[in-house]
């Protein structure tokens, strides 16, 4: 594929820069999850998505879209994006495409958070349309002038809404908002917390109705060796009943996904997720992941041989 | 190379060397495992100009085929003509050997210093050789 | 052959968080990288110390294959910030090469 | 006389010994020896237990003599007669026969071979030990005072320790200063330290002790006399002379620095320094750090030059101090000047033990570790205009080939032996393979030397960082005192004597005497020599030209030595 790396680092940038997020889909179709959830607009404690679940069925799409084209969906994106970025919007174009089912995947697993927030006795507030991506991709990719520019701009909206706690959903939210923004910009104080450790430290317990089944835990890189978050998901699967089986990496010690250089080198990170299922112990049929990006790509390298599927459907 | 076969006659050498400045050298030689024949074993004195002709001519009048003295050289404790001294020993025992009809290149001596553990080892596999020869 | 490069030297160094200076070459992390980097993370910080502009431009599929997934760093008995400093020669390559 | 009780001992030393010796096989032919009541084999005949045992053994069995066929005499024999000792023999009647360094060790691939040979050896022993007589130590008053050669660190810190003690201490500098290598040094590692200071301090302590003399621009000219009485004569800024008697002496004279030849690594070419050259200029530079009026960007290190080396040139041996003194001076050169680039060529880092702190700092400071093989050396040249170009193989960077302009190339070069000739012929120390003072053992009598009352401390023994100094040079304060604060001193009793009944009264032996021990005697029964114990030195000069055999040397004996000879070639 002729499209330059800094032709993509270009395209990403001016997107977050232009659209407020690097891969740009209808705003419609990053709340409709929310639908019929009733979750109040704003307020203190918010539900943040940073669109990290709602966007996977696109980029599936991208993915698989023009097959004889080589090369990553980012790659895809960015040849599309050359062409008709300033005739027609490429907003548009991308929305387009993804199934339905997809969609509905990745839709339901922020409808269950909601709901097992619900049944501890918390219910976030969301931020709807005016939610911002938190530029994960940005500040890994070295786009740091742009995500600076990003953050102060999140930073702004949350300020504006009064927020003061943010629950993600995702690891890499998560680290933008812990670790990163109070970096990169001045009193950034706002409290920032994993539902996932929200939910291990509510004191309602999630009763037990799972005995006898099998779950391997694959940690997010993330979450173990950057946020040191290992317990948490441990305690809510083993409260649930689950008998928690560890494959060879775990905890601290996780094997990527492969899935952060999808966008780039999507043949590198299948072999990386072959290479994770692989490390996985014989006999295992059920993979918990708590990152969107480790079920887009453990899903995609397993095909029918494992069950993968998101934390919050076992927690359900 | 040593020759140190069973079926092979090996040499008997008998090293005369001195408390503190030969004996160190030879130790040396073992301590580095440098390898010499076997056949040479070592008698300490104090000094290599206080070894007795009579002694070089008993031992190779009772099992030895050769006397190697390790004597003090320019390091003696106690002599500076140490060396001096020493050769007019090996002149003086060599005479005695011919008296008795053996042969004067049965005895050899060379300085051998506290840490002159290589060149005793090739002192020694060279009179070995000298000694093969005059045994064939 | 690599023409040491004073220029690149400090301006790499003066990030305050490249810190791969404290590498001693061990080579725990290239024997744990999930990727198995063309290049090895010490080699390419080694590069950088040298002042090798040409060989980050050369070697930047490399950087950009990086997962920054930090398996390597767990590992690092030196403790050097093996993830940040990949994502610090990233946003070097955007800045002064891309000039993005 | 009744037939003797003789006990024969054979170590294993572990394995040392009995890896490549049958013991049990030298044991067994050892027991069918005449004379030879008990023979037992040890594991470590020096430990505690084993000793134990054999003094037992000896106790019950009521031996006459005992051999421990084991390790060099150099090592243990005190100790094995201080273990005759306590068990009631004379010392004289203990023999130490060396089947390791002179049988195991150098035998190490026949078997069989060294068997035999430790056989014959033992017999040897047994040999000497039925002929050995019960003999008395020569006793000497030794004098209450230590002669330290050499003001270094070393020097000033052993004179002092001695001074505190109470013992005279006679401290001779050949410099017109002391404080030897530190004097003038700002910044010494670990602590960064001040060398002027250290040595200040050190001299105002030595200079208000009233036990210790200094002498400065002073030469050794000669030494005579032996432990406990050493006289030895100096001369003081090339015209008086005093002549000092003494108990024992320390030497700790120092090392030199290795000089680089021309051409080696570019050394000549101006901006080519040796590490104690780019230190004394670091040392003497104020606020800025200018070179010929140039502000430095790059520095060089080449490490190891002249050092560890395989062929003809230079030495073999690592210097051990030089990888550390070079990052703490990097360490400090940053310090000056964060901008400076500091390159360090190098073939293995060696900073040992805490050091290894200073390693990490200059690592942490942005120093740059480039490692270069043997067969790839940096190559220095000069560049016109812009100073030096140096380039290597980095063999961390996948052996690619570095290039760097430097304004300063540093050889960070080793120790090498002190100029000491003069020295060792006076007091005959015994100089090692690379020219540095040798000790008995390295870890068994670290400090002494072949020379009884002779011991050495400091880099004059092989190169050492400071504190490696002081601390052999308080080992030596330690010998030395015990030495001498008990005031006497045993010699062996190895001197000639006379067998009157072979005496001819020739007076040959009188004239061959160094030391004028051998005078006429008339008796009733014709004119015979005789000896003055108290001025033989018992080497035997007289033994040797005596064709009677008429003189001897007490435990070297012609019966003695012609029984082990007959013991050794049957």
């Amino acid at each position: 594929m002729a499209i330059s790396r800094e032709h993509i680092l270009a395209l990403l940038a001016q997107n977050l820069e232009n659209r407020g997020s690097v891969m740009p889909v209808r705003q419609k179709l990053l709340t409709r999850w929310a639908d019929g959830l009733g979750l109040p607009k704003g307020g203190k404690t918010i539900l943040y998505t940073g669109h990290m679940y709602q966007i996977m069925p696109f980029i599936r799409a991208m993915a698989a879209k023009n097959k004889k084209m080589d090369g990553s969906w980012l790659e895809k994106y960015a040849g599309f994006a050359t062409v008709v970025n300033r005739i027609v919007n490429i907003v548009n174009l991308l929305s387009m495409g993804a199934s339905s089912d997809d969609i509905q995947f990745y839709n339901d697993i922020l409808r269950n958070i909601v709901t097992i927030l619900g049944r501890h006795g918390i219910k976030p507030g969301y931020l709807y349309e005016d939610e911002l991506y938190a530029g994960a991709l940005a500040y890994d990719l070295g786009l740091d002038s742009v995500f600076e520019r990003h953050a102060r701009a999140v930073h702004d909206l949350l300020r504006r809404c009064g927020a003061e706690l943010i629950i993600t959903v995702d690891p890499h939210t998560t680290q933008m908002f812990r670790l990163v923004y109070p970096e990169v910009l001045d009193n950034f104080d706002i409290k920032v917390k994993s539902y996932l450790e929200v939910l291990a430290g509510s004191e309602r317990e999630i009763k037990g109705e799972e005995p006898e089944r099998s779950i391997v835990v694959h940690d997010s890189c993330v979450y173990s060796r950057y946020l040191d978050m290992v317990d948490e998901p441990r305690r809510l699967l083993a409260g649930k009943g689950f008998k928690i089986v560890e494959p060879l990496f775990s905890g601290r010690l996780t094997h990527c996904c492969g899935g952060p250089v999808e966008s780039l080198f999507p043949e590198k990170a299948r072999e990386i997720a072959e290479k994770r299922l692989e490390s996985l112990p014989e006999g295992t049929k059920d993979v918990a992941t708590m990152c969107p990006i480790c079920l887009f790509n453990l899903k995609e390298a397993a095909e029918e041989r494992v069950h993968t599927a998101d934390i919050a459907s076992y927690l359900l | 190379m040593i020759v140190d076969v069973k079926s092979t006659v090996l040499p008997k050498i008998l090293v005369f060397s001195t408390d503190s400045i030969s004996d160190p050298g030879i130790d040396l030689a073992g301590a580095s495992h440098m390898d010499y024949s076997t056949g040479a074993m070592v008698i300490s004195v104090p000094c290599s100009s206080g070894i007795h002709p009579g002694w070089i001519l008993h031992a190779l009048k009772n099992g030895f085929d050769g006397v190697f003295i390790a004597a003090d050289g320019t390091d003696c404790p106690f002599l500076e003509d140490c060396t001096a001294r020493t050769g007019n020993i090996v002149a003086a025992a060599q005479a005695l050997l011919k008296e008795n009809g053996i042969d004067p290149m049965r005895l050899k001596m060379a300085a051998i210093c506290s840490v002159c553990s290589e060149s005793f080892v090739s002192h020694v596999e060279k009179f070995n050789s000298v000694l093969l020869k005059l045994e064939a | 052959m690599i023409r040491v490069n004073g220029e690149f030297r400090q301006r790499a160094r003066l990030d305050k968080n490249f810190n791969a200076g404290q590498c001693f070459n061990c080579g725990t992390c290239t024997a744990l990288c999930p990727v198995g980097m063309a290049i090895l993370p010490r080699q390419l910080f080694r590069y950088v110390l040298l002042g090798a502009e040409e060989k980050i431009v050369e070697y930047s599929d490399s950087i950009y294959s990086c997962l920054l997934c930090r398996m390597c760093e767990e590992n690092c008995p030196e403790g050097v910030l093996i993830a940040e400093n990949i994502r610090a020669l990233r946003r070097y390559l955007v800045e002064d090469v891309y000039h993005i | 006389m009744t037939e003797k009780k003789i006990g024969a001992f054979i170590c294993r030393c572990g394995g040392n010994i009995s890896d490549y010796v049958d013991v049990e096989q030298v044991r067994k032919e050892i027991a069918r020896e005449d004379n030879v009541t008990v023979a037992g084999i040890n594991m470590f005949s020096c430990s505690d237990a084993s000793q134990e045992d054999m003094i037992a053994n000896i106790r019950e069995n009521g031996l006459d003599g005992i051999v421990i066929a084991s390790c060099s005499p150099k090592l243990h024999l005190n100790t094995f007669r201080a273990m005759a000792e306590r068990a009631g023999l004379n010392p004289y009647q203990y023999i130490q026969v060396n089947i390791r360094e002179q049988c195991s060790w150098a035998h190490t691939h026949n078997k069989d071979a060294a068997t035999r040979k430790a056989v014959s050896l033992v017999r040897e022993g047994v040999a000497k030990a039925k002929l050995s007589e019960p003999l008395t130590p020569i006793e000497l008053t030794a004098q209450p005072s230590v002669m330290v050669i050499g003001a270094g660190l070393a020097g000033m810190r052993a004179a002092l320790a001695l001074g505190e003690m109470g013992v005279t201490v006679y401290l001779v500098e050949a410099a017109p200063e002391p404080g030897g290598s530190i004097k003038g040094r700002k910044s010494l590692f670990p602590d960064n330290s001040s060398g002027h200071e250290l040595v200040e301090s050190l001299l105002e302590r030595i200079r208000a002790n009233g036990n210790i003399v200094l002498y400065t621009s002073a030469e050794i000219l000669e030494k005579t006399g032996s432990v406990g009485n050493f006289t030895i004569r100096i001369q003081v800024d090339g015209k008086n002379e005093t002549t000092l008697s003494v108990g024992a002496v320390i030497v700790s004279t120092g090392s030199g620095s290795y000089r680089p030849t021309d051409g080696e690594f570019g050394f000549g070419l101006s901006c080519v320094l040796t590490l104690n050259q780019y230190i004394d200029m670091l040392d003497s530079s104020t606020d800025t750090f200018l070179l010929n009026g140039r502000k430095i960007r790059n520095i060089a290190y080449i490490y190891c030059v002249g050092s560890r080396r395989t062929g003809k040139e230079g030495n073999r041996y690592c210097s051990r101090y030089c990888c550390s003194a070079a990052v703490h001076t990097a360490v400090r050169t940053h310090e000056v000047d964060p901008s400076i680039g500091q390159f360090h060529f190098y073939r293995d880092i060696r900073t040992y033990g805490a050091y290894e702190e200073l390693y990490h700092e200059a690592l942490k400071k942005g120093s740059v570790f480039l490692k270069y093989g043997l067969k790839d050396p940096p190559q220095v040249t000069e560049v016109s205009g812009s100073g030096l170009r140096i380039r290597a193989k980095d063999l961390l960077t996948g052996a690619e080939t570095v290039e760097l302009e430097t304004d300063l190339v540093v050889l960070v070069t080793g120790m090498v032996p002190g100029e000491n000739s003069q020295l060792i012929d006076i007091l005959k120390l015994p100089v090692g393979k690379e020219g540095f003072f040798n000790e008995i053992h390295p870890k068994l009598r670290p400090v002494e030397t072949v020379m009884d009352g002779i011991y050495i401390a400091g880099a004059c023994q092989g190169p050492k960082t400071l504190s490696e100094s002081v601390v052999s040079g308080m080992a030596a304060v330690a010998k030395s005192a015990s030495l001498v604060l008990t005031g006497k001193v045993n010699l062996d009793p190895f001197v000639a004597r006379v067998l009157t009944e072979k005496c001819t009264g020739c007076g040959e032996c009188i004239s061959s005497c160094p030391y004028g021990a051998i005078s006429m005697k008339e008796t009733p029964d014709g004119t015979v020599v005789e000896i003055t114990e108290s001025l033989c030195k018992g080497e035997g000069a007289c033994v040797a030209i005596c064709n009677e055999e008429a003189l001897e040397i007490k435990g070297y004996g012609h019966n003695m030595i012609k029984a082990m000879i007959e013991a050794l070639g049957g």
